[in-house]
C-alpha cells in the first residue's frame, strides 16, 4: 500500500490520474468509522486539504486526533487558514501550509504563532491568491492539468510561485493568461451538517470550496454534526453537495468544528478564541504548548475537549448559530 | 476625539476613514468589502446615498446586510450571510471579478507605494522575513480585477518609495506597465486617508493628492509619506463627516469595535 | 443602443467584455414585466440560449411570445434540445441551433422537423458535445477566453467545428487538450421555480447549465412560476442559483414550461407531446404549420395556450410532478 | 418471440440485449446509462448481481433508482431524480468522465465501424445529408473519456467498414490511433448484439466476435456485417437469459415501452 502509493505520487498526467482513480472503491457500501480511526487514514508526509474556510466548518476534531496520533511531515492546504493553521504548526505535524492568508483571525491581529514557526523556518508558508487557490482545485476536480486566471500576474505573488506557473498566449485573443496547476491532495478532510452512511454529504449555508475540495483530492474524509439515513439525503438530492463514492470514511461527531462554527449550528466560540489569542500572544512557543497540552493532548476524546472548552461558550456559541436567519 | 493639526475634531480616525471611503461608493454599484471599515462604510453608503449598492463578501455571500451591533468578525463565517440574496461558493464569488461583475473592491495593507502596490505579505526579505504578514487572501485578486479603494492610517512607514513585495498590484511600474502585465482591467482608484484623499495621475500613474480633509495642509500629507506625491489640479477639500453620517455609523458599530 | 450592440459585438477580448459589463444595470432594483414585454427585450439577430434541458424547465411561454412578435435571425444554443428546437426553426425564427442534441425525444424517434428544416438547409444546427457546450458556457462566465477538454478529440465532430476549437500542448504535463471557445450569448433566458422582483432565481432539482448560463451571457430573462418577495429569498439564500444583479427583467408565467415540465411542479405533458409528435411526422412542414396555428398564433395569451392544451393534461402533468419524492 | 436461426426463444430483441448488457456490469461499477436498454440493463444488474452499482444521468443525476413501470422519458426530467442520491449540474455530472470516477458509459448509434467508432450524426454528406441524426449529446464525451457497452441491433447496414461520421471515438483507425489522437483513457470494450458479443483485439483494435448467443453461427453474424469479423479464441458461447433475469426485466417495464 504505502510502496503503491509512492509510486502514485512519482505518477504524473492524465493516464496516472485514470489508473489512480479507476483503483478506488466507488461502490454503494456504508463507511462509518470512530474519528480516531477516520485519523488512522492519514499518513505521514500526506498533503490534506481542510475544508471550510477561516473559522468556519473546520474539521477540527479530525486535526485534534491528527494531532494526537502524532502524524509527521503533513503538507496542509486551505483556501484560507485561521487557528487551525497555528494549530498544526504549533504540535509539529505540519511542515507546510498552502494558503491564501494565514492568521488567526483580523480582530486579533496577525497570529503570533503563524509568525513565530513561519519566520523561524520550521514551517513553510506558501501564498497564492485566493481565487488561485480555488480554480487549484477545480483544475483538480475538472480532471485537468491547469485552469487559466486573470489575477497573480505582475505581483511577486506569482513572482514567487514562478516554478509552479505557467503564462500561455491566449490563441483565441492573443492575450496572457496564467495558468495555476491543479492542487490534487492525498486526502481532503471535511466537515459537514449532514452525511449519510455511504458519505453523501450535505451542507448547508456558505460551501467554500468544499464542492470542488471532495472531487479534487485522492481521498475523502468526513465528518459530520449528524449521520443521517440515506433515505434522507433522498429527499432532497439538490442539498448533497458531493456523493458518496469520493468517500473513504464518515465518523460522526458533534461540535466537530468547535471552537470554529458550523453554519447554522453554532458560531464561533469568541472567548474560547479570544483565550487562545491570548495564550499565544506574548510567547506563541509556551502559549501554544500549553494551549495543545489542555486542549489536544490531556483530553481523551473530542467530547472531553469540549467539556474543558465549557458549557457556557458552547451555549453561546448554539445560540449565535441557530439564530442565522433570524432578521 | 482626535486631533489633527490645529482643529479639534468630533470624530476619530476609523469614523474619518469610514464615512470618506462610504462617499467614494455610488448608488448600483457591486462592492467587495473585507470586514471592519470596508463593510461598515459600504453599509454606510447603503443607508445615505446608494440604497441600490451590492455588497461581496469573500466566503462566497452575495448581497448581505449587516445587522448593527452584530458585526461579523469575519467575511466567512455565518453572520456574513444575514439577509443575503445569495450564497455560493468562494471560488464563483470571486470569479464574479474576473468575469467583470464587481466595480469596487476595498483593499488595506502593511505598505502602498508610490504606484498603488500593496504589500500584506512581508516586511523584510521574503526569504528570511522580519515579519511574515498573513499574504494576499483575495487582495491580489481584487487587486488585479477590480478597481480598488484603500483605506488606511497615513505613517510614513506605510507610504513608502516602493513595497518590500507586491502582493496586490497598482500601477506596477507605472505608465502602461500595469497593462503590459496583462491585467487589463481595474486598478487602484483612490486611497482615502486620515489625512487626504489620494488619486493617480492619469499617464504617469504616480500617486497625487486629490483633495484634503479640512485643517490638512500639502505638507501634513508629505510629512507622512515616504516619496515625492504629485498634485492634482484643483486640489480639492473634503467636507467634514456630518452629525448625520457619523450617527448612523455609531449606530451600526455601538460596541465600537472598529470606529474606536 | 442597436449602434452600440453591434460595436460591442464588432469587439473581441478581455477588455471589450469588461466595458460592456460594467455598463450594465446592476443596481438592485424592480425589474418585473409581463411575458410580451420581456420577449421585446430580445431583438432580431440576437444570439439566445435556452435554459433548462431536452422537456425540462424550457421557457416556452417566452419562446411562445417570441414566435408571435416574429423576431427573425435568431441564433439558439442550448445543452440538449427538444421540441423547442423543432418550433424555432418551423416558426422561421431561428436561423442556427447550436447544440448537443436535437430531436424531441428518444421515445417519439428522430424529430421529422429537425430533419425537414436542416437538411433542406433552411437552418443550421451546429454540433457540439454536450461537456463542450457546458464548458463553453462556463468560460464565459469565468471571464475566460476558453476552456481545455479532454473530450472532441479525433472526431469529426471537433473536424467539422476546426474552425471554432483550438488544440494546444499543456505546458505541464506535456498532453494535447483541446480548447472549446467561451460561448457569450446575447440573451440567456431561464426558466425557474421561483424569483424575487429583482431577479435573485432559486431552482428546485435538475439545475442543468443554469447555474453558468446567466453568468456567461450579456444580458438575462426570467421567467418564473412564482415572484417570491425578497425576504422569502432570503430565508434560503443557499438555493438561490443567480443573483439578481445579471438579470434584466422578470415576468411571472405559472405553467411557463409547458408542455415540458418544471421539477416539483409538473412533468411533461405526454399526450401533447405526443399529439406534436404525430401533427408533425407525416408531413412535418404542414403539420408544425398546424400546431403553430392552434397553439402559438391564435392563442392570445399563455393562459390560452394552457387552455387549449387542455385541463386534462394539466393535471395529469401536475399530479405527475408533484409526485417527484414520492417513493 | 424471436426466432433466429433455427431455436426459437421467448424473449424478445430488447430483452436479449438488456439481458447481455446487465451481465457485462459488475459490482461496484458506475455507470453512465441513457435510457431504455441501458437503464434497464444496469437497473437490472443492481437488482440481481450488482447491488453497489451506481448509474448516473446526463441531466445531472447521481445514484438514482427506477421506479418499476415509471420509466424515465429522457434522462433529463424528474423522473430521473427519483431516489437520487444528488443532483448536480451537466457540466459536473459529465466531468464525472473527465475526472475518471466513470467506469462504463452506455452508447447506441445508427452506425458502428470495425474500430468501435460511433456515427449518431449524420448519414450521407455532413454538408448534404440524407438524414440529419439528433446528434452526440453526451456521446463523443463518454466515448472519449470512459470504457464503453454498445448495445444495438446487428444489421449489416448498421455495422460498416468506416462511419460516414464519428460522432463518438472508438479505436479511430486502430492501432495507436486513439491514444496518438490524445485520448488517453476509455475505449470501446464490449458490442452487444441480438446475435453475438463482439470486442476489439488488444492490439490491432479491430473488432472480433467474443462470444456468439445459443443458436447463432459465426456466418449468421458474418451475414449481418459489413467488414472481416476477427475471432477471438476461444469462441465462448453466452448463456441464455434466465426465468430470473426475464421475470425480473418484465417487472421493471411492464408496459413494454423498450423491451416489445
Amino acid at each position: 500500500m504505502a510502496q503503491a502509493k509512492r509510486e502514485g505520487r512519482a505518477l504524473s498526467g492524465y493516464e496516472a490520474l485514470r489508473s489512480e482513480t479507476a483503483l478506488r472503491d466507488r461502490s454503494l457500501h456504508e463507511k462509518v468509522v470512530s474519528l480516531e480511526a477516520a485519523a488512522a487514514l492519514i499518513n505521514d508526509g500526506d498533503h490534506v486539504a481542510i475544508g471550510g474556510c477561516m473559522m468556519s466548518r473546520t474539521p477540527m476534531a479530525l486535526l485534534w486526533a491528527l494531532v494526537r496520533a502524532g502524524r509527521r511531515d503533513l503538507t496542509f492546504s486551505r483556501s484560507i487558514v485561521s487557528s487551525d493553521g497555528d494549530i498544526v504548526v504549533a504540535s509539529g505535524i505540519a511542515k507546510k501550509v498552502i494558503t491564501s492568508w494565514f492568521s488567526q483571525g483580523i480582530v486579533w491581529g496577525i497570529s503570533r504563532v503563524m509568525r513565530h514557526w513561519v519566520e523561524s523556518g520550521t514551517a513553510e508558508f506558501e501564498e497564492w491568491s485566493h481565487l488561485a487557490m480555488g480554480l487549484r482545485y477545480r483544475a483538480a476536480a475538472m480532471g485537468l492539468p491547469f485552469l487559466p486566471i486573470r489575477s497573480l500576474m505582475g505581483s511577486d505573488v506569482q513572482r514567487r510561485l514562478s516554478g509552479e506557473t505557467r503564462e500561455m498566449i491566449c490563441p483565441f485573443t492573443g492575450e496572457k493568461l496564467v495558468l495555476v496547476p491543479a492542487l490534487r491532495p492525498d486526502v481532503a478532510i471535511i466537515h459537514v451538517q449532514r452525511c449519510d452512511p455511504y458519505g453523501n454529504a450535505q451542507i448547508d449555508g456558505l460551501q467554500f470550496m468544499d464542492i470542488d475540495l471532495p472531487m479534487a483530492a485522492k481521498r475523502v474524509i468526513v465528518t459530520t454534526e449528524r449521520i443521517v439515513s440515506n433515505s434522507q439525503i433522498r429527499r432532497s438530492p439538490d442539498r448533497t453537495k458531493f456523493p458518496f463514492f469520493v468517500v473513504e470514511a464518515v465518523a460522526e461527531v458533534p461540535y466537530g468544528s468547535a471552537p470554529h462554527e458550523c453554519y447554522g449550528l453554532y458560531e464561533p466560540f469568541f472567548r474560547h478564541m479570544d483565550l487562545f489569542a491570548k495564550m499565544t500572544k506574548e510567547d506563541p512557543e509556551r502559549g501554544s504548548r500549553d494551549y495543545l497540552q489542555r486542549f489536544f493532548y490531556e483530553p481523551r476524546s473530542w467530547n472531553e475537549v469540549l467539556q474543558r472548552i465549557g458549557m457556557d461558550d458552547l451555549l453561546t456559541a448554539t445560540s449565535g448559530g441557530r439564530n442565522v436567519h433570524d432578521e | 476625539m482626535n486631533e489633527i493639526g490645529s482643529v479639534t475634531r468630533s470624530w476619530t480616525t476609523s469614523e474619518l476613514l469610514t464615512v470618506m471611503a462610504s462617499r467614494a461608493l455610488h448608488d448600483g454599484q457591486i462592492v467587495f468589502a473585507g470586514v471592519g471599515v470596508p463593510l461598515l462604510a459600504a453599509t454606510l453608503a447603503q443607508r445615505l446615498h446608494a440604497p441600490g449598492l451590492t455588497i461581496l463578501f469573500e466566503g462566497g455571500v452575495i448581497g448581505p446586510f449587516i445587522v448593527p451591533g452584530d458585526l461579523p468578525p469575519s467575511t466567512n463565517e455565518q453572520r456574513c450571510t444575514r439577509r443575503a440574496n445569495m450564497v455560493c461558493p468562494i471560488t464563483d464569488v470571486l470569479m464574479l471579478l474576473q468575469r467583470g461583475f464587481v466595480d469596487v473592491g476595498f483593499l488595506g495593507g502593511a505598505e502602498i507605494d508610490r504606484y498603488g502596490n500593496i504589500n500584506t505579505s512581508f516586511i523584510g526579505d521574503p526569504d528570511h522575513p522580519k515579519t511574515r504578514l498573513p499574504g494576499s487572501g483575495g487582495g491580489n485578486d481584487i487587486a488585479s480585477l477590480a478597481h480598488v479603494i484603500v483605506a488606511m492610517k497615513h505613517e510614513k512607514r506605510r507610504f513608502v518609495e516602493r513595497v518590500q513585495f507586491v502582493t496586490s498590484p497598482g500601477y506596477l511600474e507605472g505608465g502602461a506597465s500595469r497593462h503590459e502585465a496583462g491585467l487589463l482591467a481595474g486598478g487602484p482608484k483612490v486611497i482615502i486617508t486620515d489625512l487626504a484623499e489620494l488619486g493617480f495621475d492619469p499617464v504617469t500613474k504616480r500617486m497625487r493628492i486629490e483633495a484634503l480633509h479640512p485643517g490638512v495642509s500639502v505638507e501634513d500629507v508629505e510629512a507622512k509619506t515616504g516619496f515625492d506625491l504629485d498634485l492634482a489640479d484643483p486640489l480639492r477639500v473634503t467636507a467634514p463627516p456630518t452629525e448625520r453620517e457619523l450617527e448612523m455609523l455609531r449606530e451600526l458599530d455601538p460596541d465600537r469595535l472598529y470606529i474606536a
